[in-house]
Formats: structure tokens, sequence, C-alpha cells
């Protein structure tokens, strides 16, 4: 499937989203999360050059996409008494929402344009008249504020301030933008598959040195296994992931269809 | 008479303020109480319905100014030019909607709606003084809360925040609707 | 029917404009000659001198303008008398303390301290004459230097500003302290 539209039409993932859901005429309470998924991460590859911060914005959504995907295919406890939720629930929330002050902001945008044709007149007070500016009695206004009240605002704005300095990530330094393409990531991944065969996720990872690197791998691998070219196995919930590269040869991202 | 020339008074004052008058200083300026000059306005308001007339009295959270009619612009354009005030991209717009419905809210409950950073819209509609702060939460953090200003009624024709458009649970029910019909087109699963 | 719209029209153009329009342009706007439309703003001023109304037509030298009648003169002095009530909210005393503590300030550093954009606040302050500008900082740009003025510190009773209560540094560096540990009890790895 082929999509191409300008990504800078997109306010941010919800907007993206809802537009997927849209195109494909599908019950936003109903959601196919695979397929959804699938165009999702389709339309984030192609922002690559986009800068680090509203791309993570969009990854934090496939995150969440993935997530809700990983929990529907696995298999449903056995119901208890209570009704499991459906996992897309907090996800159709947030869209019905969103949808919603859409839909507010193009009747206000309406009530706008009626209003923008009233018009003003501004203020024509005499001069003599606005000469006589009443004086603001500072005293007055001050009122029983204190310097110690004054100084104790003060003092808490200093302290909120210095909480909002992540002593985490201000001691990472600077962020570099690094050059790293799906499309050549997609390539190493298959060379290192055709070398090793049965390789686990964890090597994988082990060769990247970034958290962009990472989540570009991940991103490749999924790609992967739905080209049915990789296949995973995992024995329980957070074990290393065992993956079998199943293919003979090594293709481009143009080949796959993207 | 006496009520005739409060009219003309009030009817000075606005013309020469310009601005939004508060009820409350309308009726120290002509001497009366607040409820008789509340009936005045609104008797002047009627009158100012009438065909002949070109302008209007507005309300705007129990403040009142004067302006012209809508039906008028094409007549002002028409010898003037009316510069556009500033226009509102879908952005700005969708983040105005959420702060009006919303209010008193914080930027982080913002973003949690649109899903994306808001700053930038923050700050512009701050610059065009279509929201303003109200305050801090309190909460940890202490975020600023916004809100929406008197501005934000004048420019989108609201006498007050009540006559923001309602959104009513029928229309959800629409979107649901709508979404199932489209739906039967198209299945899809998993 | 057709004469009642032209009358609403003048009264909505020359409201708009302020200023005297000549009749030809009015003509213009209203799409009729120039002889007709005195006829219609000569029957206006008739009706403008209803002692309901408080603004009139004045004409001037073959042009034509409203403003507010001379016996309105006094109501509209009263208005501009009647005190407004300023009040220090909290956001303008945060923004005041910034300033106090921290002048010579820019809006820009201001702004970097309080997240938000601040050129409301800054502007009551001034009207206020709490601040002052304090020059310019010669940086690019040359943004306004922004300080406390003499009326606050007469009104805090100091006689200068070495008399403001110190933040010293000790306590800043616990805040910082306080902040790491906190960040420590909750370490995320990728």
């Amino acid at each position: 499937m082929s999509i191409r539209v300008k990504l800078e039409a997109f306010e941010g993932p919800l907007d993206l989203l809802l537009h997927l859901i849209d195109k494909n005429k599908i019950n936003i309470y109903d959601i196919p999360i695979a397929e959804i998924t699938d165009q999702y991460l389709e339309y984030i590859k192609q922002m690559e050059e986009k800068n680090l911060e509203i791309m993570s914005e969009f990854l934090v959504m496939a995150a969440t996409l993935i997530n809700i995907k990983s929990r529907m295919l696995l298999p449903a406890a056995d119901s208890e008494d209570e009704q499991e939720e459906d996992p897309r629930q907090e996800l159709v929330d947030k869209l019905l929402e969103y949808k919603m002050f859409k839909y507010v902001s193009e009747q206000l945008k309406d009530k706008q344009e009626d209003a923008s044709k009233i018009l003003f007149k501004p203020p024509t007070i005499p001069k003599e008249i606005a000469d006589f500016k009443e004086e603001i009695d500072v005293s007055e206004l001050i009122g029983d504020l204190t310097l110690e009240k004054l100084h104790e605002i003060f003092s808490s704005l200093v302290k909120r301030q210095s909480e909002k300095i992540d002593p985490i990530r201000s001691k990472f330094g600077k962020i570099e933008k690094e050059e790293i393409s799906l499309a050549d990531k997609f390539i190493q991944i298959q060379e290192y598959g055709l070398k090793n065969r049965v390789f686990y996720f964890r090597n994988l990872l082990e060769q990247q040195t970034t958290r962009m690197e990472i989540i570009v791998t991940f991103l490749g691998i999924l790609e992967l296994i739905r080209l049915g070219r990789i296949m995973i196995e995992q024995e329980r919930m957070f074990d290393d992931i065992k993956i079998t590269f199943l293919a003979s040869d090594i293709i481009t991202m143009e080949e796959a269809g993207f | 008479m006496d009520l005739k020339l409060a009219e003309a008074r009030i009817e000075a004052i606005l013309f020469t303020m310009g601005e939004a008058v508060e009820l409350e200083r309308l009726a120290q300026a002509i001497d009366h109480d607040e409820e008789t000059t509340r009936k005045i306005i609104r008797n002047m308001m009627d009158k100012y319905d009438d065909v002949s007339r070109g302008i209007q009295i507005i309300e705007l959270d129990g403040s009142y100014q004067l302006c012209t009619k809508a039906s008028m612009y094409e007549s002002i354009i028409k010898i003037t030019h009316i510069p556009k005030k500033h226009v509102l991209t879908d952005v700005l717009l969708e983040t105005l909607s959420i702060i009006a419905y919303k209010q008193p809210i914080t930027r982080l409950q913002i973003e949690e709606i649109r899903g994306v950073k808001s700053d930038h819209a923050i700050n512009k509609l701050l610059e065009y003084n279509l929201i303003c702060e109200l305050g801090r939460l309190d909460a940890p953090g202490r975020p600023i809360l916004f809100g929406t200003t008197e501005e934000f009624l004048r420019c989108f024709g609201l006498k007050s925040l009540d006559m923001l458009p309602a959104v009513n649970p029928e229309k959800l029910e629409d979107f649901k609707l709508q979404a199932e019909e489209e739906a039967e087109q198209l299945t899809l699963d998993i």
C-alpha cells in the first residue's frame, strides 16, 4: 500500500492515527490494530529526517500501538468473572476526545469568521480627560505584601526551576544528531541474519550504541517479521527473543515495497 | 425622561471608551443601581435592533461594548481597508478549543489531549491575548493554569463561556454510528 | 426600507472610521447620489437630536463625523474617574519577585524562569510603576533590561536594593542535591 501524504500535514501522533482510521473507514471503536500499526509505522519511516523531538512523539504512539497489538495476540486469560478490558479502550477514549476537539474547533472557526465582521472603535477619550490619569496608589496596591512574602515566592520559583533540571539527562551532554537510516539498518540486520541464521535479539542490540539506533533496529525487526523473512520465538516473558533468519537473500526497503 | 437621559449617557460612554465597560462602572456613572442599569441596556439593545441602526451593544461576560453590526461589513470595506486581526491556524484553534472547554487547564493536560508538545501554540495564544494565566495548580511542580480572555469572547462572538457551542452526547453517538456504518463497507480483522 | 438601510450603513461607517468622512465617499459606499445622501444624513441628524441619544453627527466642511454630544461631557469625566480595582495577582507577584531579585533582567530571562510568555505581567507592572526600564543589554537585539522602581523601594521601606533579603547560594545548592537524590530513587534503564 503506498501512502504518500505530506507528514507536515499532521499535527501529531493522534492526528495521524485519526487520518488512518478515517482513510480506511474503520470504526473508531473497533480499530484493527495490526493493520493500523503497519500503516502507522510506514508513515513514521518517512519521517526520518525530522527532528528527534517530534519523531519521539510519533514513536511513543507506535510503541502504544505495538503494545496493544501484542496484548491482543496473547491468549485471553481464562476469564474469571470479571470481564477483561479491551486493550484498545484507552486509545479509543483518547481518540474520541481528540476527535471531539477537532470537531468543536471547526465550529469555533465558523464563529470566528462571523465575529470578524463586527468592527470596534478605538477609545476617543478627550485628551484633557485622558491626561487626568488616575494615580495608582502603589502602597495600597502592595497592601500587606511584605518583603518576606516576596522572597518566599522567589525562593519557591528558584526551587521549582532547579527541580526541573533533570539530573540524569543533564549529564548526557549534548545530543548529537546521527545519521541512522532505517534503510541501512534494514540491510545490516539481514546481513547479520544471513551470516548467523539463528541469533538473539540481545546480540543485535549489543551492536547498537545509541537509543536511536536501538529504536531503528527494532523497527527493522518489525518490518522483517511482517515480511515473513524472520521468525521470532520467546519462551517466557522477558526472555531473550530468539530470531531465525528464514530468507536466503537480502532485499532493500524499496524491493520490500515501501 | 430620566431613563432617556440614562440611555444617552450610556451611549456616549460606550462610544467614547471604545472598549468593554463593566456593568458596575456604568451603573456608578449614571447613578443607578446595577439591576436598573442592566434593564436600561436591554432596552437600548432592542432599539439598536432596528434596521435603521448600524451599530449595536454586545455583552461580554458582564461588560458592554459598542460595535458595528456584522451585516454592515460589506458597506464598510467598500470605503476602507480593514486589516485582518490574526489568522488562527488549525493547530492554534485546536489548542484554543481545548483550553476554552477545559479551563483552567495546565500545559501538560493540553499536551495529553493533543498528544503533542504545545509550547509554541500556547505562547502564540498568549501573545494574541486569547488566553491568559489563571494562577498555578496546587500540585507538585505548581504548573501554570490557563484560561480564555475577554478578547477570546469578542473574537468568537460569545457573550460568555456558557455560549460555547455545546458538545452534546448525541454528537458523540453520531460519531460512533457514522464510524460503524463506514466500517461495514470494509471489514478488516487482525 | 432602503432608506433605513442607508442610515444604518452611514452610522456603521462613521462609527468605524472615527474621523470625518467626505460626503462623496459616503454616497459611494451606500450607492446613492450625493444629494440623496445629504438628505439621508440630515434626517439622521434629526433623529440623533432625541434626548435618548448620547452621540450626534456633525458636519465639517462637507464631511461628516460621529461624536458625543457636549452635554455628555460630565458623564464621561465621571466614568473615567471611577477608580479601577487594581490587584497584584499571583502572576504579577511572581514576576515582580523575579525582577526584584534578578535585576537587571531581560524579558526573555524572566520568561525562562517562569516557563511562559510574560509580556502581559511585565506591562501591568510597568503600568503600576513597580518596575521600570533600566536600559538595554549589550547583546544581539539589544533587549530591554528591567528593574524595580524607587517607588517599589519606598513602599517596602528599603533604602537601597542591597537591602533585599539575599537568596543564599547554599540554599540553591541544597535544592539541587535534593532533586538529584529524588531522581536516584527512580533509576531507569533502557
